[in-house]
């Protein structure tokens, strides 16, 4: 009997990639994006479901991972948990895709980058080499600029684009030398190998290997969108087309911090290089504050709605980061504060793709953008409303929604780990948080706006109902969610 | 043989070079050739190394930089072009209209 | 001996004939503007408007996409390398060959919706068209 | 065999069920219920009722319920020093104080619903399914909050009552002043969550339970740790005591929030701007008395700590004297209605701050029905005068009205703490307990009770004074416009509820007359008997809920240390008595006459500089000569401008710091990667001279 290779969700995903490509070479000059939308919802259902048949029947897959291509890559439960979680923004953005760009020219393309960038985020959770890591970040980041400046006739499309373009390109360059000095650090690529170079002692080359950490950390910052690297973040989630911008600021962060988790943990072990001078774990309780605090303030004064969740998502990073920070060498608590963290992105995903859809089902209506210009929507089409209202809320980290439990795990992790002053500041921004995102739930109820709104776009829809569900179901399946994540990350310290 | 620290200094001079470039220009396509000269100072460590410590992944590391400084280039000129339909230029900082 | 001082020696040498050359011509050449010598040469042809002009787009698309498919043969490069000494090393012709296939025809995918999509087709632009014509008279 | 246990969570559930069949027909759009949802509404809460008092029934058998019902969540292993993996679980707890309490929330459910029947639907309001829609769910909070038998559960459904509240508060969206006041609601209690939050997080981590009851709650291993008998996880290098006052001042900040105790108190008197029903049932009977009901529940972790008694009794105090003073000026009658629940709230606080642990949950009892009964009342007023509030505006509704005007004294006299009213008796326990234990108790704990119990006397006197200042400017004297002459009563839907209440506000406290058993000895104190059970055994033992529990840890020396002297309770009583009719009496005098104008010169009959300069001219002369008028004024200059003050100043630095971090996106790309290189640069910089790489 022909066993699944363990890369088989990765797989799925890349070759849904080429059979979008391969229609569209067929069919060039078709704008009916149905049997796209089609082929990528299929395909990465497909992924969805090898991941979850992997993570939860552990078929064809050991329990403390397996390496492969000479341990350039490493398939375990934390690669599975971030797989399914891309698949699953994948196949929510797919769908809002069909209804968003109805009629627009280019949908192979659209749905092609896509698919490569998830196949990219996938690869990136499982990279186990330092050369991996750098081939899939760039696989993730090149059809993410192209996204971004997706409509082409749109000056803040293209204006977005570019400065998505530049500050990544920046930040891979600043990734790819920090890599190299790593390399010359250690004399190897493949986490373990520097890993155990770091525990060996790394002797003169103190200086070198930690100029290359912090560099390492600046380019895993860009994916995350985390103070410094985030100026990217707000132009272009406003700029690109708000399917994207979903796209981007749930899968393509958590993409980014699953790199950060691997790297850092298996690569760059805390206990060595905290006493050699290289104490990681401080760099990121550093980044944590200045994310958070950036986000959340700066998200308070918008007065357009995308680019308020634009910053919110940049504050929501600055949480997830907390999962770096409160690591220590040799504490107990390492896996769970890891795993809540992951948790954290896994509800984020759903919540945070929610609202950016929502706000595509506005840009699809024609409304405005700013506030205001939602008054009113709750009458008007209740089911989207309330929809919204429950992401919003959850991304405040109202009870009961998921996005309470996530951070409570969270914080309390941090708690355990010592950490009482980051976990205050952030329970301030998320105080903060609450402020600027009841502000759309106002617009939306409590206001009285004048609309024309054409119908309700079925798969703009079906994918909001999607995330909705995902949102809500999370409550009582929170449980076996926390539970494999702490899982996975209590494996990454064995 | 030479030292390694000659390789080290060579290669943070040019990184150096390139971010400076990136900084004061203001032409997206010089941007770009500042971002390639970073990239290659990455290589120069990749080779250096390569030598130094006696393996190949070095090597094979800077082909992968090489292949994939193609690719960004390719599609931060198709960026380019695009911004150049919509605002007439390729200076970077005419685009302006998203801020705060 | 130290073996550089030969390489210094020579790249002092490289460089100075050249510069030396230079020096010494300017010396004593006679020195006659005129308007014919500062003109642009364009293989006998009259000049027609500046150096800058703006090529068709299509020239770039085509550049493009030998640049990329040009910079991914280096990465067959290793595998070339390796290919023989793994053969003799009893690895069977699948496993040498399949992964290079499999990148091939990656790139071949990418090559045929690229070539479907009119990359690599000439279509001459009603713009393009109209500056050329205008540039000739 | 199926017992009133196995039906308990029907008691949430069936609001529940209503509030999802109004949302259902709230998003239909169309009028498919007839009274626009209030039907549903009203079989539920009377369904919740009647099991209620099964559950009551069978509580006073001496049973009892503490069982884990689902387990949301559970951590992958245990972590720290505890002994236990994280565990977020649902459970019940059903013990006389919840029992009590349910029984409480809802007869008074109840009865808000069948008198929105004439608020609300007599009235012709639209919107009305989405009203329903926030009573049941609201309802169904409460409850669930009630029976939680943990902190983790408790806190969210003190979230959702909070929600409910801004839904409620906000109902009327379209006129400017309730979203507002919903959104200031909302935000004042939410900052107060986020300490709850933070105490949530803090009980986890250090106990790696939050259960209430049982061996394995919080507040035993609590006790246990102090004595040495087992560990906890403490943090930032404190002592279990120290470190316990903490976590239990960081859940007491959810408590000043929800109960609208200083300094959190501001966002209730806004809150008045929602329907007079909203009013009775969330910012009087209920959802304001969670914070205290929170209070009470984990008593047991409360008492172990002296410094959170003594927070917790000061600020009451210090609410009940600070709310009552500014009582006096209102014009509104819900805005004196709305400042007297502070003070009430406060005395609660006050009561259990005390060591009077029962005393407290009596006086929630009480003022649970004679504030509804205040507010229904003052509805009933309100619709009869077509919606105008200002007392001014009224006079004369004793005739017109006398099914409202009869109820409503009764709930005045029980507010003002008149004898046999329900208030005299529990107010009273509150005071006396106070003042037994501030003097019996030498440390700092003993003066911080008798400075409480000095305040909370004064606010006697005021809240005699402004309770009957209401009544007599509502229902006494001439009318003074034309819609108070030819107010009519409303029909049974409203007065139904107001002679239940009216009832039950004179009678409940013959439940506990502490000073009749101190008289006669008889033993009448049944509401003691109840909350104490019987030392060591049953379920006094098991859960270790019982007033027996409580009262050992509030004598122990590692608790909170406290000693009653001894005090006859009826002459405490009889103090009170005194100040309250002293009060009282002097609004009737002032307020009493057929034409009560606030400008008649009354300057020569009037003794009292004190009242005669604050009634010669209420709104204008205050810096006249006086006492009470000008700190009554100053009270509400410095809510408004100092406490309002900070509340906004907070989120508009909030907002102009926002305003400041966001300029650095300046738009320009080529700045951008200036300020990322910086940036990293700064961190190249620092670590490297941190570490000492080089």
């Amino acid at each position: 009997m022909v066993t699944a290779p363990p890369l088989t969700p990765t797989f799925l995903l890349g070759l849904t990639a080429l059979a979008v490509l391969t229609y569209d070479s067929v069919w060039p000059d078709s704008t009916d994006g149905s049997v796209l939308t089609g082929i990528s919802v299929v395909g990465s259902l497909a992924s969805l479901a090898a991941a979850g048949w992997f993570l939860t029947a552990g078929t064809g897959l050991a329990t403390d991972g397996v390496s492969l291509y000479a341990d350039a890559v490493v398939v375990d439960g934390m690669s599975l948990f971030f797989t399914a979680l891309f698949a699953a923004v994948t196949i929510l953005v797919s769908l809002a895709s069909f209804d968003y760009f109805a009629g627009k020219e280019n949908q192979g393309e659209l749905f092609g980058l896509m698919l490569l960038a998830a196949t990219g985020m996938s690869l990136m959770a499982s990279a186990n080499s330092l050369a991996t890591a750098f081939v899939a970040l760039e696989l993730v980041s090149l059809p993410s600029y192209a996204l971004v400046a997706f409509l082409k006739n749109d000056r803040g499309s293209s204006e977005a684009g570019l400065k998505y373009f530049l500050i990544g390109a920046l930040s891979s360059a600043i990734f790819v030398f920090g890599v190299s000095l790593i390399y010359g650090a250690t004399g190897s690529l493949l986490l373990p190998d520097v890993a155990a170079a770091f525990e060996s002692g790394l002797g003169d080359r103190v200086g070198i290997a930690g100029v290359g950490v912090l560099m390492v950390a600046g380019g895993v910052a860009f994916k995350a969108a985390a103070v410094p690297f985030h100026f990217w973040a707000p132009e272009a989630y406003e700029g690109a087309p708000a399917p994207v911008s979903a796209f981007l600021s749930s899968a393509s962060k958590a993409a980014g911090f699953a790199l950060a988790f691997r790297v850092f943990v298996v690569g760059f072990p805390l206990g060595p290089a905290a006493s050699a001078g290289i104490d990681w774990a401080l760099l990121f309780q550093v980044l944590a504050v200045a994310t958070m605090v950036l986000g959340n303030f700066a998200a308070a004064t918008q007065d357009e709605v995308k680019r308020m969740l634009a910053y919110s998502s940049i504050g929501h990073a600055g949480y997830v980061l907390i999962g770096l920070a409160a690591l220590s060498a040799e504490a107990s608590t390492n896996g769970d504060v890891m795993g809540a963290a992951m948790a954290h992105l896994f509800v984020y995903g759903f919540m945070n793709t929610g609202a950016f859809l929502f706000v595509a089902l506005a840009e699809n209506w024609g409304v405005g953008r700013r506030f205001e210009d939602y008054n009113g929507l709750g009458a008007e089409k209740p089911f989207a409303a309330v929809a919204m209202t429950a992401f919003l809320f959850s991304l405040a980290g109202v009870p009961p929604l998921g996005g309470f439990f996530s951070k409570l795990f969270l914080f309390a992790g941090a708690v355990e780990a010592g950490l009482w002053w980051l976990v205050v500041i952030a329970v301030i921004n998320s105080s903060l948080s609450l402020f600027y995102y009841s502000r759309v739930v106002r617009a939306l109820w409590f206001e009285e706006g004048d609309h024309d709104l054409s119908g309700a776009p079925t798969a703009l829809y079906a994918a909001l109902a999607v995330a909705l569900i995902g949102t809500v179901v999370l409550l009582p399946g929170f449980g076996p969610v926390i539970e494999t994540a702490q899982q996975a990350a209590t494996a990454l310290f064995a | 043989m030479v030292p390694v620290e000659y390789y080290l200094v060579l290669s943070a001079a040019v990184f150096s070079i390139g971010l400076f470039g990136l900084l004061t220009r203001e032409n997206a396509l010089l941007f770009l050739m500042s971002v390639e000269l970073m990239l290659n100072a990455a290589n120069i460590n990749f080779i250096a190394f390569s030598l130094q410590w006696g393996n190949l992944t070095g090597q094979v590391m800077s082909l992968f930089v090489m292949g994939l400084a193609a690719a960004e280039v390719a599609v931060g000129i198709g960026i380019i072009l695009v911004l150049y339909r919509n605002f007439k230029d390729v200076d970077v900082t005419v685009p302006q209209s998203m801020r705060w | 001996m130290n073996p550089w001082i030969a390489i210094g020696a020579l790249a002092v040498v490289s460089v100075g004939i050249p510069v030396a050359m230079m020096a010494v011509s300017s010396l004593l050449r006679p020195s006659v503007p005129e308007q014919g010598k500062s003109a642009v040469y364009e293989s006998g042809e009259i000049p027609t408007g500046t150096t800058r002009i703006r090529f068709n787009i299509q020239y770039y698309m085509v550049a493009l996409l030998f640049v990329v498919f040009d910079i991914e043969t280096v990465l067959i490069f290793p595998w070339t390398v390796i290919y023989r000494p793994a053969l003799e090393g009893g690895a069977s012709m699948t496993e040498v060959l399949a992964p290079m296939l499999v990148f091939i025809g990656v790139l071949v995918v990418g090559l045929v919706w690229a070539w479907r999509q009119g990359a690599v087709q000439w279509v001459s632009s009603p713009r393009a068209l109209e500056e050329k014509t205008e540039a000739n008279q | 065999m199926v017992g009133a246990f196995d039906y308990a969570p029907a008691i949430v559930l069936l609001p529940f069920l209503s509030f999802c069949l109004a949302v259902g027909v709230a998003l239909s759009g169309r009028d498919l219920l007839p009274k626009g949802g209030a039907l549903p509404g009203i079989a539920a809460t009377a369904g919740s009722l009647l099991l209620s008092a099964w559950v009551f029934l069978t509580v006073s058998g001496g049973e009892t319920y503490n069982e884990t019902i689902y387990t949301w969540a559970a951590g992958a292993e245990a972590t720290g020093s505890l002994s236990q993996p994280l565990e977020l679980t649902f459970g019940l707890l059903l013990d006389p104080l919840s029992a009590m309490m349910l029984l409480i929330v809802s007869l008074v459910a109840l009865l808000v619903h069948v008198f929105s029947l004439g608020y609300m639907n007599d009235e012709g309001e639209t919107g009305l399914p989405r009203y329903y829609a926030g009573l049941g769910l609201f309802t169904a909070s409460m409850l669930g909050f009630v029976v939680a038998d943990n902190l983790l559960m408790a806190f969210m459904f003190f979230e959702l009552v909070g929600l409910c509240s801004y839904l409620l508060i906000g109902f009327w969206f379209r006129q400017s002043g309730p979203p507002s006041a919903a959104k200031k609601a909302f935000l004042v209690t939410r900052f107060g969550d986020y300490f709850f939050l933070i105490g949530v997080v803090a009980v986890f981590a250090t106990f790696g339970t939050a259960a209430f009851a049982g061996e394995e709650s919080f507040p035993h291993l609590a006790e246990q740790a102090i004595q040495g008998e087992a560990t906890v996880n403490t943090f930032l290098g404190l002592e279990p005591t120290a470190w316990f006052t903490v976590v239990g001042l960081l859940v007491l900040g959810g408590v000043i929030g929800k109960s609208a105790q200083f300094p959190l108190h501001t966002w209730l008197p806004d809150a008045m701007e929602g329907p007079t029903p909203v009013s009775a049932l969330i910012h009087a009977a209920t959802m304001v008395a969670a914070g205290v009901y929170l209070v009470a529940r984990m008593y047991g972790f409360y008492a172990l700590s002296p410094t959170a008694m003594a927070v917790i009794a000061l600020v009451g105090a210090f609410t009940a004297l600070f709310a009552a003073s500014m009582g006096l000026v209102k014009r509104e009658i819900k805005q004196v209605l709305a400042y007297s629940t502070i003070s009430q709230y406060g005395y609660i606080m006050l009561g259990l701050g005390a060591g009077g642990y029962v005393a407290g949950t009596f006086h929630l009892l009480t003022h649970a029905f004679f504030k509804a009964l205040l507010f229904l009342g003052a509805g009933s007023v309100i619709i009869a005068m077509h919606h105008n509030e200002d007392m001014w505006d009224m006079g004369g509704l004793k005739d017109r009205m006398p099914v409202t005007y009869y109820t409503f004294l009764a709930g005045s006299l029980a507010l003002a703490g008149i004898v046999p009213f329900a208030g005299f008796w529990s107010k009273d326990e509150v005071l006396y307990e106070a003042l037994v234990h501030g003097l019996g108790t030498t440390s700092g704990l003993g003066t911080a009770l008798l400075v409480a119990y000095g305040m909370g006397l004064i606010a006697v006197l005021f809240t005699g004074f402004y309770t009957f200042r209401m009544v007599m400017l509502t229902f006494h004297g001439e009318p003074r416009t034309e819609t108070a002459r030819e107010a009519t009563e409303p029909g049974w839907n409203v007065k139904l509820p107001l002679v239940v209440l009216g009832i039950l506000a004179t009678t409940v406290g013959f439940v506990n007359m502490v000073p009749v058993k101190d008289l006669t000895g008889a033993e009448i104190d049944f509401l003691h008997k109840w909350l104490y059970g019987t030392e060591g055994a049953g379920w006094a033992e098991a859960l270790g809920t019982s007033g027996y529990n409580y009262h050992h840890l509030l004598v122990a020396d590692y608790g909170a240390g406290m000693t009653a002297a001894a005090l006859p309770s009826y002459l405490v009583g009889l103090l009170s008595l005194a100040l309250a009719l002293f009060g009282a009496g002097a609004a009737y005098v002032l307020y009493g006459g057929t034409d009560p104008d606030p400008y008649t010169d009354k300057l020569g009959v009037l003794k009292d500089v004190l009242y005669n300069n604050y009634y010669q001219d209420e709104y204008q002369v205050w810096l006249a000569e006086g006492v009470v008028l000008p700190l009554s004024k100053a009270a509400d200059v410095f809510d408004q401008a100092v406490v309002d003050g900070v509340v906004n100043g907070v989120s508009s630095v909030s907002l102009f710091g926002g305003s400041r971090i966001k300029r650095i996106q300046d738009g320009l790309v080529t700045h951008y990667a200036a300020m990322l290189t910086l940036g990293l640069t700064v961190l190249l910089v620092g670590f490297a001279i941190y570490g000492g790489w080089f």
